[in-house]
């Protein structure tokens, strides 16, 4: 099913919740792909980058294209407004915003339980609506199961991304703020480091998340508080090297700012590390959060959340089997293209290769 | 290729215009030789903490009242093993470290004295030149990018293409072509890199500048070729060096002056000439000894050093270099000696600028 | 040395009352002592009932010092009852939280103590083998197949290992716990399985470049220009110089050891402490869940300390300073 | 080679998923699981099912309810005869009961109180108990059905007073506390073995009351004995009491162990055929159930020597065992077990296991409820609101939740009483209680919601939904309700939080939707019609209404109806009270559950019940049986392993010979 064009609002509505919602979420999917091009326009420019990406495509062709595969995906989840196409199910969803995903996926609920490439419900034998037509089969409320394992391409860059984002900024400015001007302000940040450091990540997670309250953003903000500190020590350790180098005296004795010094010489030189951190950090993040679901304080959607509720259905006799197949599948999936490219990355980007490269 | 004069500079070079001028236009300052950098009783302690509350026991000596002077145009260079703490000497002068005491007089200026935001106008007239072509260039930065960082730290050049044209100008001064102002560091060879180096100090026009073992970690070829460089910058642009380095050969290449460093002090210092022909200090002799000569006439007697330099958190009592003289006598464990003028008018010396802290030539 | 003990042990302390000030503001955020009461003994119960819970649990006070009672509010007394290990009653239960701690201790360190040893000397003993192999199709197959063990969740290792070696192939109970020394080990074989081959692939994948990046190192060329045989370096000289980066891998999860393994214990019915601390989380048991915060945390610490004076035991080159 | 052969070896003789030790193989063992952990022990304070799991087997109570009969019918068992209501003339009603001679509690070293190894049990115990069920320090759940007792709250009063007044007297034993204050006056005891309660009006559901744990006798020496000082446990922990059953081991997080008690009358006194200490006779069973029984009747209790119990936190594992026959029966725990269930009956290959299916509905109502205090679904939107329950009411398919979440398992329900308990009417049909789209979108837009759209303001009608469970599980579950209303185009946020919020959020008001059960405590509708009365309502007194339900009409008839004895009368008040609330809609009925007990053939006299009544003592199992089918199960399966070392090898060893070859 094709989408139709985008039709703004449903006409007698007045700029509802939903609307605004998707509104926002557009937004924010724009400027992610404004940043994304950027970075990669400036990637383009600088050598030294391009080529290690330029190596990176080399090595692992398959898992790029597969992580882009995952991202497509949740692309199209993302783009999403408001307005009546396809076979609506009920008449909330005319006035709901949602995605291109949704709308290709919309009116193919069956009742039940179906098996792959089913033509009948699993349990009651009854006749499916849409025979053959669910290649994953459908779950429990009848939702097609290889509709919630793509919407859960979204959510799980959703938990990598955004959680990396929140921590990654952070532990770079602390770690910089300490490696560079050390004396207080690295023995208040390394005091503050080493005291998260020493509690259990997943305690603490789940003393925040109870904390905050349930939603995405907590549980992202959560564990992007509780995985900073690894990279803060790191860009600390990697900053009190650089600050020694001889051209951050040279910049120095040219009158350059702290500031500046920091921004052109030290940060700079700590990209290749917060790129091998980022990718690295993702797939931490995403098996993370699906031990959360299985407390019941993860994501909505997720596919942690879908291994937690699939869980209990393998124990049906005969077992319901293709839900947490699909989602274990998915998530193994993307954290292997993830973690193969990290890999890559990092063999490339090391700091040692970097400097007899050079 | 004729130098902009200082009058055309823009407001950031006033503090400098004020407080001295250049070589060339006379003095003006306070200083009435032309002596361009003066240092006196210079000390840069970095301090031992230990034990529970991190209580400084005592301090790593690595410069201990170090005094000298640059003339404008002219080159003193400082010598000594590694360890002796002229490297440090170069980077207490800018302030790179933290400085224990004494003065450096920058055209009457005492920059130890200053606060960071009056020492950034004389910055600009005092630049260095490091060792490692690898780590003094920011590897993520272009040439261009590199070499302008000065320009635009001090506000030099109207506008961005304007400071691009001065690059274009100090690349071509140091014999690197302009077209390579896009490439990064790592695209360059050894002595290409330095040449990268000295272009980015030269780049924001300054009167000294200071050569932390500036050809050290380059082929002997290439050495000469910098030197060259060096040679012809100073006669073209009246620059000061001030030289860092372990390598005796290119100083006798290149300076005017000599400061021999052993353990934090300088130990012998004169012109060049006189200082190689006739060193005074045991240090000094053993030194020069070490050197093999193309001139096997020329052997002199081999002055023998004994054993390893004590550590310069704990210095020898006395005069630094008792432990290891030939020539110990009497009162060399005892007390510190002071720096003895010891030119030879019978050879021909003029005992002017020329002394040795040996207790041999107490008066 | 001593001064660098003591004083390795005193910014220990530090962080540890760091810990528990977090803590404090955590736990004493997210519900008041009103809430933690209700939830304990229900709704219902009668405004003078929930008083006097909040005074056995020693709730009963302000929150912050202030004029007046600078020693006797809730930040003082959470502080002095952490530091002298009085964890009082669970807010859950009312059984003592000490008990509880120290019962489970027994369990999770007859599951953990051989999951970490058994899995530390297969990661250790793999990675070397792949090591010894670099550049040949074995390292590129062995490493891939530690970023594919590193791509699979918990959850799924734990659920396809009962699955499997429980259900199907029925060689051990596919849950249950039992101290008696004749059985335990049946108990133990399945989680402990688990456990080490989900840890498998991220502990390979480590130790491997640590050891690959030992054996470019000039002094194993000299070993084997002097004719040391490769087996011989690999066991000495690599192994042996590697001890710092695996030294700390391994210290680091020494504390969790003791806090048990949260989803293994949960699934195979083992009563330790990750059992203890999921139950606590679902009953939103705070009084639990901050005594066994406080513990790992003052256990981590200890086992930082002991690191960092192992190091100098371990390796000559490193300096107490 | 050898290394393999060893492991072969090893496994071979060694492996084995028996969780148990073999020496209690030819016992009369039952092996049970449990999921959540008791909280309490106390009787007078345990009121979950999770407690009565101990509790129920523990204690002993004057009354009991007849294993085999429905609908429910209470026997004597401490003591002799079901009493008969006394009416007095001033108003009271007065029961009398008299205990069975030579009673005696279990041994217990809480006995050297009073200098024994244990003692009888005299009618003080049971004051005893329920001067504890009064006291405001033990915090009892049930003081509200009790403080119809004369005296009751005159004895908390005074009790508090006393101890507001005197800290000497609050340290004193507590059995000396309760002396000193005076009693409750309205429990007389009249001789070691009878004594007499007192009712200010009537209330005939008493009775009922003394067949739970809540009236156990409790020696005043476990009290002051297990204090969880010194070393000794809470008697929370650590029941001392007279039932067929005693703890004798007991680490609540991960397995206890319940012994047969030689003390318990049943086992003392055989020649008594007490009903209660042997397996009941009833006649009009169907013949394959009166056959299965036969052998049994008559027997004395208990038949099983000891029962373990197993923690299960997680429910593939604790399935899997079952399947494996490492616990005789499943799906009494926890429902999820159920799922095995296909359509209503064991599928095939349980069949084939010897299995067997026991059902039986629970005196239970699950129900989605309104807050009608909120201004949109409540009472203060009037007609409008009505109208939107009634067509939300209209909406919710019952029928395709069970079939999808219970296993077909329950029955829909039309009105908040169950089946088996007076009141219910089997030909009651609901109008609002089928689900009929075209109705309820004919009523939403009377409501001012046509398509789901507020007319007034143009925005689509958002309501929450709040639950009090975060698991991913339950989430599917309520998500379905939510499915049903976006048929009408109501928008229904589902607002997942923990107990504790959800708790909070009650407590404040804040809530528009919810979804609640209530158990019956003993087989009578005002058991459940009180769940809507204004006094019990939460915003005015913190009771169970949470609906905050408040009518009138329905508070007048529910006086009238609490008190009359089932018959025809009661019959038409109760008819009265179901109209009310089937126009008023504060509760969209869901379903009775109905309750499954998956057995192993070797398990016997499995009847399920759906009240909390004590069941184990005539459960039996086949010992012989149950390891013979056990080991057939059970063969571990080998091959895998050599297939493994194989493989392995042969992967590796060409990589190693190559090397080699290379390195040469």
């Amino acid at each position: 099913m094709i989408p139709s064009p985008p039709l703004a609002f449903v006409p007698q509505l007045a700029m509802t919740e939903p609307a605004r919602a998707a509104l926002t979420s557009n937004l924010i999917v724009g400027a992610l792909l404004v940043g994304l091009a950027l970075a990669i326009r400036s990637i383009r420019k600088d050598d030294v980058w391009r080529e290690a990406f330029q190596q990176v495509w080399a090595r692992r062709k398959v898992p790029v294209v597969i992580l882009g595969l995952y991202v497509f995906v949740a692309l199209l989840d993302s783009v999403t407004w408001v307005g009546a196409s396809g076979a609506l199910e009920d008449q909330v969803a005319a006035h709901e915003a949602r995605s291109v995903l949704d709308r290709m996926f919309t009116g193919t609920t069956e009742k039940s339980y179906s098996a792959p490439f089913a033509t009948q419900e699993f349990y009651d034998a009854s006749a499916l609506r849409h025979p053959r037509r669910h290649p994953l089969g459908t779950n429990i409320l009848g939702q097609d199961v290889l509709y919630m394992t793509l919407k859960g391409a979204r959510v799980a860059l959703l938990i990598g991304g955004l959680t990396s984002l929140i921590a990654i900024p952070l532990a770079l400015f602390f770690g910089v703020s300490a490696g560079y001007f050390g004396r207080r302000i690295d023995d208040v940040v390394f005091f503050l480091m080493n005291t998260l450091a020493s509690m259990p990540s997943i305690l603490l997670l789940i003393a925040l998340i109870m904390a905050m309250g349930r939603s995405t953003l907590s549980v992202c903000v959560a564990l992007g508080v509780t995985s900073w500190v690894a990279f803060c020590r790191l860009s600390r350790g990697e900053t009190m090297k650089l600050r020694e180098m001889d051209y951050v005296h040279a910049a120095r004795s040219l009158g350059v700012s702290n500031v500046r010094i920091v921004l052109r010489h030290i940060v700079p030189n700590l990209m290749h590390l917060v790129v091998i951190t980022f990718v690295l950090m993702f797939s931490g993040l995403v098996l993370s959060e699906a031990v959360l679901s299985w407390l019941g304080i993860g994501v909505d959607g997720s596919w942690g959340q879908m291994i937690a509720q699939a869980k209990d259905e393998l124990s049906r006799e005969p077992a319901i089997w293709w839900n947490v197949t699909a989602a274990g599948v998915a998530l193994f999936g993307l954290l292997l293209a993830v973690n193969l490219i990290g890999d890559a990355l990092r063999d490339v980007l090391d700091p040692r290769t970097l400097r007899e490269r050079g | 290729m004729s130098r902009p004069t200082r009058r055309e500079e823009t407001a950031a070079g006033a503090g400098v215009t004020e407080a001295g001028a250049s070589a060339e236009r006379g003095t003006e300052g306070a200083q009435a030789e032309d002596v361009l950098l003066r240092v006196r009783d210079l000390r840069t302690w970095f301090p031992i903490r230990k034990g529970l509350l991190r209580k400084v026991v005592g301090h790593v000596r690595a410069v201990d009242g170090v005094s000298f002077d640059v003339r404008a145009g002219q080159t003193l260079a400082l010598v000594g093993e590694s360890g002796c703490g002229k490297t440090t000497v170069g980077r207490s002068l800018l302030r790179l470290v933290p400085v224990a005491g004494g003065s450096v007089h920058f055209r009457g200026r005492d920059l130890l004295a200053l606060p960071e935001q009056e020492l950034r106008p004389v910055r600009r007239s005092l630049q260095m030149v490091f060792q490692d072509p690898m780590t003094s260039l920011n590897p993520r930065m272009r040439v261009r990018d590199l070499v302008a960082e000065g320009l635009q730290s001090f506000g030099i050049g109207a506008n961005e293409a304007e400071r691009t044209e001065r690059v274009a100008e100090v690349l071509r001064r140091v014999r690197l072509s302009p077209d390579h102002m896009r490439r990064f560091p790592h695209e360059f060879s050894g002595g290409q890199r330095q040449r990268i180096g000295i272009a980015r100090a030269l780049a924001v026009e300054p009167e000294l500048i200071i050569c932390d073992e500036a050809v050290s970690a380059l082929d002997v070829s290439i050495q000469a070729q910098v030197l060259n460089l060096l040679g012809e910058l100073q006669a073209d642009l009246g620059l000061a060096y001030l030289f860092i380095t372990h390598d005796l050969s290119v100083v006798r290449y290149l300076a005017h002056e000599v400061a021999v460093m052993y353990l934090g002090q300088i130990v012998e210092h004169g012109p060049t000439e006189p200082l190689f022909a006739l060193p005074k200090h045991p240090y000094t002799q053993g030194l020069l000894a070490a050197v093999p000569s193309a001139d096997p006439s020329a052997r002199r007697v081999a002055v023998r050093v004994l054993g390893d330099v004590p550590s310069p958190a704990d210095p020898p009592p006395g005069c630094r270099f008792h432990t290891r003289c030939p020539e110990r006598f009497e009162p060399c464990d005892k007390r510190m000696p002071e720096p003895y003028p010891v030119g030879d008018p019978a050879a021909g010396e003029t005992a002017e600028g020329r002394y040795a802290r040996c207790f041999l030539y107490e008066p | 040395m001593l001064a660098y003990v003591v004083r390795r042990l005193s910014y220990g302390a530090l962080v540890v009352l760091g810990v528990l000030f977090f803590l404090f503001v955590l736990f004493f955020a997210v519900s008041t002592p009103d809430d933690i009461a209700r939830r304990a003994i229900g709704d219902k119960a009668m405004p003078e009932v929930i008083e006097q819970w909040k005074i056995n649990h020693g709730y009963d006070k302000p929150k912050w010092p202030g004029p007046g009672q600078w020693s006797d509010n809730l930040l003082v007394e959470h502080y002095r009852r952490m530091l002298t290990f009085d964890f009082g009653r669970s807010d859950a239960d009312g059984t003592p939280i000490l008990d509880r701690i120290a019962k489970g201790a027994g369990p999770s360190l007859a599951l953990t103590l051989p999951m970490f040893a058994i899995g530390l000397v297969i990661g250790l003993t793999l990675s070397l083998f792949v090591a010894f192999f670099r550049e040949t199709y074995i390292d590129k197959a062995g490493v891939f197949l530690a970023v594919l063990g590193m791509s699979v969740s918990v959850l799924l290792y734990i659920i396809a290992g009962q699955f499997l070696l429980g259900k199907v192939l029925k060689w051990f109970p596919v849950s249950g716990f039992d101290p008696a020394p004749g059985v335990l080990w049946r108990f133990l074989a399945l989680p402990v399985a688990v456990g080490v081959i989900a840890s498998l692939g991220s502990d390979v994948r480590f130790y491997r470049t640590v050891f690959v990046e030992e054996i470019h190192k000039d002094y194993v060329r000299t070993a084997r220009a002097k004719g040391c045989g490769e087996g011989r370096i690999m066991s000495r000289h690599v192994l042996g110089n590697a001890m710092i980066p695996v030294l700390t891998n391994v210290v680091m999860v020494i504390p969790f050891l003791f806090t048990g393994a949260l989803l293994t214990e949960a699934f195979f019915g083992i009563p330790g402490l990750g059992s203890l601390t999921v139950d606590a989380i679902n009953a939103n048991d705070f009084s639990t869940l901050r005594s066994m915060v406080y513990i790992s945390a003052l256990l981590f610490v200890v086992a930082q300390i002991l690191t960092d004076i192992s190091y100098t035991l371990v390796d000559p080159r490193v300096r107490l300073e | 080679m050898r290394v393999v052969l060893a492991v072969s070896l090893v496994l071979g003789v060694a492996c084995t998923n028996n969780p148990y030790p073999e020496k209690d193989d030819g016992k009369k063992v039952l092996y049970a699981q449990y999921h959540e952990p008791p909280k309490t022990l106390d009787p007078a304070v345990a009121y979950s099912t999770n407690d009565h799991v101990v509790t129920g087997k523990v204690y002993d109570t004057l009354l009991e309810y007849h294993y085999l009969k429905r609908p429910y019918e209470l026997i004597p068992a401490l003591a002799e005869a079901v009493p008969e209501p006394q009416e007095r003339a001033d108003g009271s009603t007065a029961y009398r009961f008299v205990l069975r001679e030579d009673l005696w509690f279990q041994e217990d070293p809480c006995f050297s109180l009073s200098g024994g190894e244990t003692r009888r049990i005299l009618a003080q115990d049971f004051a005893f108990e329920l001067m504890r069920i009064a006291d405001p320090a033990v915090n009892s759940p049930v003081i509200d059905p009790f403080s119809n007792v004369r005296g009751f709250r005159d004895f908390a009063s005074r009790l508090k007073e006393r101890r507001a007044a005197d800290p000497a007297f609050g340290r004193l034993p507590v059995h000396e506390q309760y002396r000193e204050a005076g009693g409750i006056s309205g429990v007389e005891v009249l001789g070691e073995r009878e004594f007499e309660v007192v009712l200010e009006t009537s209330y005939p559901q008493i009775l009922y009351w003394f067949a739970m744990p809540f009236t156990t006798p409790v020696p005043w020496e476990a009290i002051a004995y297990y204090d969880g000082q010194g070393g000794r446990p809470a008697f929370a922990d650590h029941p001392v009491a007279s039932g067929p059953f005693m703890l004798t081991r007991y680490d609540k997080q991960a397995r206890f162990v319940l012994e047969r008690n030689p003390n318990w009358y049943g086992l003392r006194r055989p020649e008594w055929k007490a009903p209660g200490a042997v397996f009941p006779e009833v006649t009009g069973l169907a013949p394959e159930e009166a056959e299965k029984f036969a052998a049994y009747v008559g027997k004395p209790l208990p038949f099983l020597e000891r029962v373990e119990y197993r923690r299960e936190k997680e429910p593939i594992p604790a399935f899997t065992k079952f399947l494996q026959g490492y616990y005789d029966s499943a799906g009494v725990v926890r429902e999820s077990f159920n799922k095995v269930i296909q359509e209503n009956d064991l599928s095939e290959e349980m069949r084939a296991m010897g299995m067997d299916l026991e059902r039986s509905v629970v005196p239970a109502v699950f129900y989605i409820g309104f807050n009608m205090d909120d201004p949109v679904v409540g009472r203060a939107g009037g007609e409008r609101s009505r109208k939107l329950r009634q067509a939300m009411s209209l909406a919710v398919d019952v029928e395709e939740y069970k079939r999808l979440f219970m296993n077909g398992r329950g029955l829909p329900a039309q009105s908040p009483i169950p089946p088996g308990i007076f009141g219910h009417d089997e030909e009651y049909q609901n109008p609002y209680r089928r689900v009929d789209l075209q109705r309820a979108q004919k009523l939403l837009a009377e409501a001012g919601y046509p398509g789901g759209v507020d007319e007034r303001t143009k925005r689509p009608l958002r309501l929450t939904f709040d639950v009090p469970d975060t698991s991913p599980e339950s989430r599917l579950r309520f998500s379905f309700w939510v499915r049903q209303w976006r048929r009408l185009g109501i928008d229904v946020e589902l607002a997942a939080t923990t107990y504790n919020k959800f708790q909070e959020k009650v407590r404040d008001g804040a809530y528009q939707i919810f979804q609640w059960g209530w158990v019956a405590d003993y087989p009578d509708p005002e058991n459940f019609l009180f769940l809507l009365t204004t006094e019990m309502a939460r915003s005015v007194s913190g009771g169970p209404n949470t609906a905050n339900f408040q009518d009138k009409d329905f508070d007048r008839l529910f006086a009238e109806m609490k008190v009359l004895p089932s018959g025809p009368e009661r019959q038409r008040l109760v008819e009265q009270m179901r109209s009310i609330l089937e126009r008023e809609r504060p509760w969209i009925e869901l379903f009775h559950p109905e309750d499954y007990a998956l057995t192993h053939a070797w398990l016997r006299n499995v009847v399920p019940a759906g009240l909390s009544i004590p069941t184990t003592k005539y459960f039996d199992v086949d010992p012989e049986l149950r390891a013979r089918l056990r080991s057939e199960w059970n063969e571990p399966v080998l091959w895998p392993i050599f297939l493994l070392f194989g493989l392995a090898a042969a992967v590796i060893a060409p990589g190693i010979v190559t090397f080699y070859k290379e390195r040469q």
